[in-house]
């Protein structure tokens, strides 16, 4: 099986549409000629041409709209936002058009658009290269969204967008691109050659968008989680050498309750884990549905762990990434409980 | 070359204060449209369409009109279509009025929630939509129902629409005049203003990659200029020469604002166009010929390859903003009838019986032919439901098409939903 | 007492502010000559002047952005965006600068800025004039968002939102304008004038941003609600003849924690409403909260009665709207649980 | 006036084609600048700062030069300015470009973790500043760090700020670049492009409102003209008359996209501002003393009550975007050798030299100098902190200033770290 990073295993994905179906284009700033800020879109242009794989003007707003515009024309495009952090000047295009259309329209009108955004810290980024809106798309009707965390799932995730008929936000958590970091940033860096998520089929494969997967199978609690904080969960869960349940959500909406629902029975611990702010983030509505799903079957309160209410800080990024430490204690407090 | 007035209008300060626009006249002032820059009919030139934008830089300044105060045509801008055109343009100018004027009554009756008329605005959907092939895509704003009528969409299915019935289009879910027509190739209303223009941007774009040399074609209002996705879509426009007719239907107010707030006090909003670029004209919006004639100009550039046009219509917008407005709050009331380019219907028939095409009597007949007609459709909208009475929409369209394939937690949200109901 | 509708709360306290403090201006589309299109700020432009009072381009993205410039050269600024539907255009430049500005700077730049807009349904204004988007602001660290239920602590929330030095995003639930909404739409509406909030003095008052509101004490179960939710909380357990601590929360960032907290230790049952679609709404982070914090005393699962997770229907408006019948059947089923 | 070409580049068609901005010269290729519209030095008339925005338009798609191909400065823009304000811009000019070799040097050296030159556009921000009044308002884009030298910053700040140390006038919140100095008036760097562009507006009006003098000056590049705060500038301003100067430095990249991808194929994006009713200039920004009496005069103007500016600055991205490029992918490697404005330090020192008031010998000592002050500034800021040693900036630093107060949850959050921290 030959072995992807998960920047390769988007190009992958995105390579293959375009072959596969003449309506698949790319646009976004940077993302022709030069293949993109994180190369995801390298060769692409030269290989499928300009009228494939557009250089856009910086403005998000306008590549939204314009993609809106392109999927109404019978056009599926995937358009790159150089970052999630500079997603919000597209918000409104996003909320109030591309996710209503079909709704607006009693399902005359669709414009089957797939944004992606690379997102996340820990690449010292700062407040403006770092956020994880995630949860900001999850709270809009008519969208999907997908987070990856391996480039197994990337390609087979994106694969899937593209071919959906409904819009899909596709955030890819920067940190992983090279490899399956998990959360110790001391460590030297590993690369997905090392991690079974690093084996991509070079052929079109696809995974459905709505199901959740159990990475990893365990008694003591579950752990709910997605992209980086899959991997950060995973060694946590290792070096405490506890029984976790480790459930990586890949499709934020639409939600997988039946596999969250299955776990949560079984343990009765949950722990629920992101990168992005605390307050008002998904992993509220995860506790909320697992509340609402299980309450008789838990055995202590569902805790998170999260990035702290502030912006995502510059010098303090392992103070503010929610690494193995603050994920080890969660764990042995959840444990603890009652 | 240089001029010693001021930028700003009024007198000269040696300080800089905050300049906040006027309309010329408020509630009780005499109405005063001197500011209106006029050219005089038939005196603007036509350029070939594949002129460079340089070239025609000053189409974005003069006005394009074709038909004189007595109701002759003139000038290069002359369509010379031929009198059936005249006549279908004239019929459903009059049919969108007379139906505007109808649902408006029916929004005071309380048959209806809400409605927002084109009133003098007629000749714009009306004239554009004629000059356009069946396979352009229009993006309307919500004063473009010129755009339907003239498209040959069935009356009742507007109605119904606005009835939110059981025929209704949107199934419900919008607003009354917020249409669609996908198999006649009009594009949703919505009430976010100027979204639309990029999206007929990416459209024209999408076409432009396929090959086909069908255009797209949007409406914005003046107000609606200031918003980012004027400029999201000029930028676009220009960048990749997308084959598109962006148009500003400049009707002098924003509900309450005049043009001014939105950048109108200084320059055409036409002239926006040639910074980016862009080839634009401005055109007597209420002048049938003139409308059709820059339209057919525009398309045929665009269809061409000869790149995007940017069209300000200069006209007045002669009712309320919609059903919850009351103008009498923020302009004289007896404005419209001092609006120097008049009105688009009463023009259109001068120049006809003029040009012996039109008759007193067939404007009549037309009249009451057309007023039938919307009486009729009503009768055969209602039967589709009304706000009171049945039949009513399912319940549960409610939940369709959020998403292509309704995913659990809305199968689950219906079903409470159809619970409580049952309940009742 | 003079009684005042929500429109001349609101205005009231806009008109206190212009007069006690030079560096207060109001910007926003219709606001100015016309008096704003629900009148709240009717006569303000005559009475303080057109450099106070000032109308606005319709650019929702351009009004947030000068303000925060207005704000940093030593204004306060009041901005209305004529409907929360329409504040996705000035997305960005809340969530990234306005926001943001006070922490990127270490506290040497700030812009005291807030943000009015009217909110919420029940005025057959199909989904682009309904919309209760607050849960997304609260996702934001940086901001404060309040939304109030009656005239009275509309004026004296406003008034200290606009004396805070932090940004305030101010909701206004629109269908309470006139009168107190309970959910019920066939009877005929009810004035101010009959609800104590109606009550509102002339002179400036402040409340405290950051406190909730017990608005009815009982021990059969919590409700938090806010905005038009409260009134239909109200009605709904009055007509179950229930004893409810019902909760305005009214800050819903930075939120009162503590009268949550004491009030769900005591009845050991809690109800979430609001008029927002559920998925990813405030309420999820209301019942992460509850959950975090009271597990232990909780005797059923907390439970969220919302807006469906569609786009707001023009035609089924009272199906969407979480009226009293859906929350008497939660509180009826919360009671029975277990 | 009219002319046979077509707006699109190239060959004619006859059918809509996507066009696609290329740019002259990708790597491996001669570069190629004959886009670039130039004008003679000296040659462009200078207008009363009253001009009607009208009347001087054609500023916009002139370039204003004041220096020659010799050295020499001529025609009506020469400012004029005495000896010591050329040193003294020299100065800034060469301090700006020595600390920035510096910084990308303690970048490749791991020492800081990212950099922004500003290599070959010193002159843009030193004339800039120096024509300005020290209580004018100036909202930067993360490529001027020569209003800070200009304005006096201590080189010590700046660099305490790209360590993050317990110096940083940021406390650590902010990557490199990311200054700001609030006694200095300069506003916040921001790594959202554009957003400072209608707070600037929003700053001008506020003077305007407290009938204030001073004005605002803000700063983007060519590429960020696309985004919608470009346009809520533009419209604030012209629709208030602020007294904003609104500069877009286009230096001919945006990361690996062309100018052209902004627009700029088609027209100067100076000449964006007609169109809205702004005075728009646009100048050689390789050239120091076209620079400075360009914005003195637009200071003047909005100064005096007579409305905004927008100027563009012809200019060129000598170094990579940011240290985290590789331009050689994009462009011919030596692209900057051909830029037919040369390079301002250069031109400026030939201009010196030739009025007599430079030498070599005081530029080698000057250089001298100023690279010593510079590492022992370096020295100086080391000692608030590296990355790798301390002091280091309190971890509570982290929840300070979310809010003026802060709030119960973060209390918390903070005890919770403060905790978590104390257990390692
Ligand atoms: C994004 C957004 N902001 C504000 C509004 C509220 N609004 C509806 S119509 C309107 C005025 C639009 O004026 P104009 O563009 O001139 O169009 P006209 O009504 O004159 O045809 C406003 C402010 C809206 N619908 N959408
Ligand atoms: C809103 C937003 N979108 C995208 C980016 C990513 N980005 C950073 S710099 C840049 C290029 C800007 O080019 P230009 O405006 O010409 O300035 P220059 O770097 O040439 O000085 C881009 C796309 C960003 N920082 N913010
Ligand atoms: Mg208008
Ligand atoms: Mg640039």
């Amino acid at each position: 099986m030959p072995q992807m990073n998960m920047i390769q295993a988007l190009n992958s994905a995105m390579d293959i549409m375009l072959t596969r179906d003449p309506s698949v284009v790319v646009i976004g700033e940077d993302v022709g000629y030069f293949g993109g800020v994180f190369r995801t879109t390298d060769g692409l242009q030269r290989k499928h041409g300009e009228h494939r794989v557009i250089d856009a003007p910086i403005a998000e707003g306008g590549i939204i709209g314009a993609a809106i515009g392109m999927g109404v024309n019978g056009l599926r495009p995937i358009a790159e936002i150089q970052f999630a952090d500079y997603i919000y000047p597209g918000f409104d295009q996003i909320a109030s058009q591309l996710a209503k259309l079909r709704y607006r329209t009693g399902g005359d009108f669709f414009a089957p658009v797939t944004v992606r955004t690379p997102c996340g810290g820990g690449i010292r980024g700062g407040q403006t290269h770092s956020q994880s809106p995630e949860g900001l798309f999850t709270h809009v009707a008519g969208l999907k969204v997908v987070m990856p965390s391996t480039p197994y799932d990337a390609k087979g995730l994106l694969i899937s967008a593209v071919e959906d008929d409904d819009p899909v936000i596709f955030f890819e958590p920067k940190r992983l691109y090279n490899g399956p970091f998990d959360g110790d940033h001391d460590k030297p860096a590993v690369p997905w050659s090392t991690h079974p998520g690093g084996e991509v089929p070079e052929d079109y494969y696809s995974l459905p968008i709505g199901r959740a997967e159990v990475v990893s199978a365990g008694d003591d609690l579950t752990i709910l989680c997605y992209g980086t904080m899959v991997h950060v969960a995973q060694a946590s869960a290792a070096r405490l050498g506890v029984a976790a349940d480790i459930i990586d959500i890949r499709t934020l909406l639409p939600l997988d309750v039946a596999t969250l629902k299955q776990s949560v029975e079984k343990t009765g611990r949950c722990l629920v884990l992101h990168e992005a702010t605390r307050f008002s983030g998904y992993g509220a509505e995860l506790v909320a549905t697992i509340v609402e799903e299980c309450f008789y079957a838990l055995e202590a309160p569902v805790r998170r762990v999260c990035g702290w209410d502030t912006p995502y800080p510059h010098a303090f990024e392992w103070e503010y990434f929610p690494g193995q430490k603050r994920v080890m204690v969660a764990i042995e407090n959840l444990l603890e409980e009652e | 070359m240089q001029v010693s007035c001021t930028t700003c209008e009024g007198a000269m300060s040696n300080k800089p204060t905050l300049h906040i626009p006027h309309p010329p006249a408020r509630p009780g002032d005499k109405p005063d449209f001197s500011y209106v820059a006029l050219s005089d009919p038939g005196a603007v030139d036509r350029p070939e369409v594949n002129t460079s934008v340089r070239a025609m830089a000053y189409l974005s300044e003069e006005l394009i009109r074709v038909m004189d105060d007595d109701g002759n045509a003139v000038g290069p801008w002359h369509p010379h279509l031929d009198e059936r055109d005249l006549q279908i343009g004239l019929r459903h100018m009059l049919l969108t009025r007379l139906f505007d004027a109808y649902m408006v009554r029916m929004q005071r009756q309380g048959k209806i929630s809400f409605y927002m008329q084109s009133l003098g605005e007629e000749a714009i959907s009306v004239a554009q939509s004629m000059a356009l092939r069946p396979t352009d895509m229009l993006f309307p704003s919500y004063r473009c129902q010129g755009l339907q009528v003239a498209r040959g969409r069935s009356l009742v299915d507007l109605m119904c629409q606005c009835l939110s019935n059981t025929n209704d289009m949107c199934k419900g879910r919008q607003m009354p005049v917020m249409y669609h027509w996908a198999r006649g190739k009009i594009f949703s209303v919505t009430g976010n203003l100027t979204v639309q223009f990029p999206q007929a941007v990416g459209w024209a774009m999408a076409a432009a990659i396929k090959g086909e040399d069908n255009i797209a074609v949007a409406w914005i209002g003046d107000g609606s200029t200031a918003e980012a996705d004027f400029h999201h879509a000029l930028t676009f426009a220009a960048v990749y020469q997308a084959p598109v007719m962006l148009n500003v239907v400049n009707n002098q107010w924003a509900i309450s604002t005049f043009q001014g707030f939105a950048g109108g006090e200084r320059r055409s909003f036409a002239s926006r166009g040639p910074g980016y670029g862009i080839a634009s004209l401005r055109v007597d919006g209420n002048d049938f010929l003139a409308v059709h004639a820059v339209t057919e100009w525009a398309a045929e550039r665009a269809r061409r390859g000869h790149g995007p046009c940017l069209i300000e219509h200069v006209t007045y917008r002669a009712g309320a903003h919609s059903t919850s407005d009351d103008p009498s709050r923020y302009r004289p009331r007896d404005e419209y009838a001092s609006w120097p380019l008049g009105d688009p219907i009463t023009r259109m028939k001068q120049f006809m019986q003029k040009s012996g095409c039109w008759s007193d009597d067939q404007h009549e007949k037309l009249t009451a032919e057309l007023t039938q007609h919307i009486s009729e459709s009503w009768q055969d909208a209602e039967s589709y439901g009304t706000m009171t009475t049945g039949p009513f929409l399912d319940r549960s369209e409610l939940f369709e098409d959020v998403y292509r394939d309704m995913p659990a937690h809305l199968i689950e949200q219906r079903d409470e939903l159809r619970r409580l109901i049952g309940e009742d």
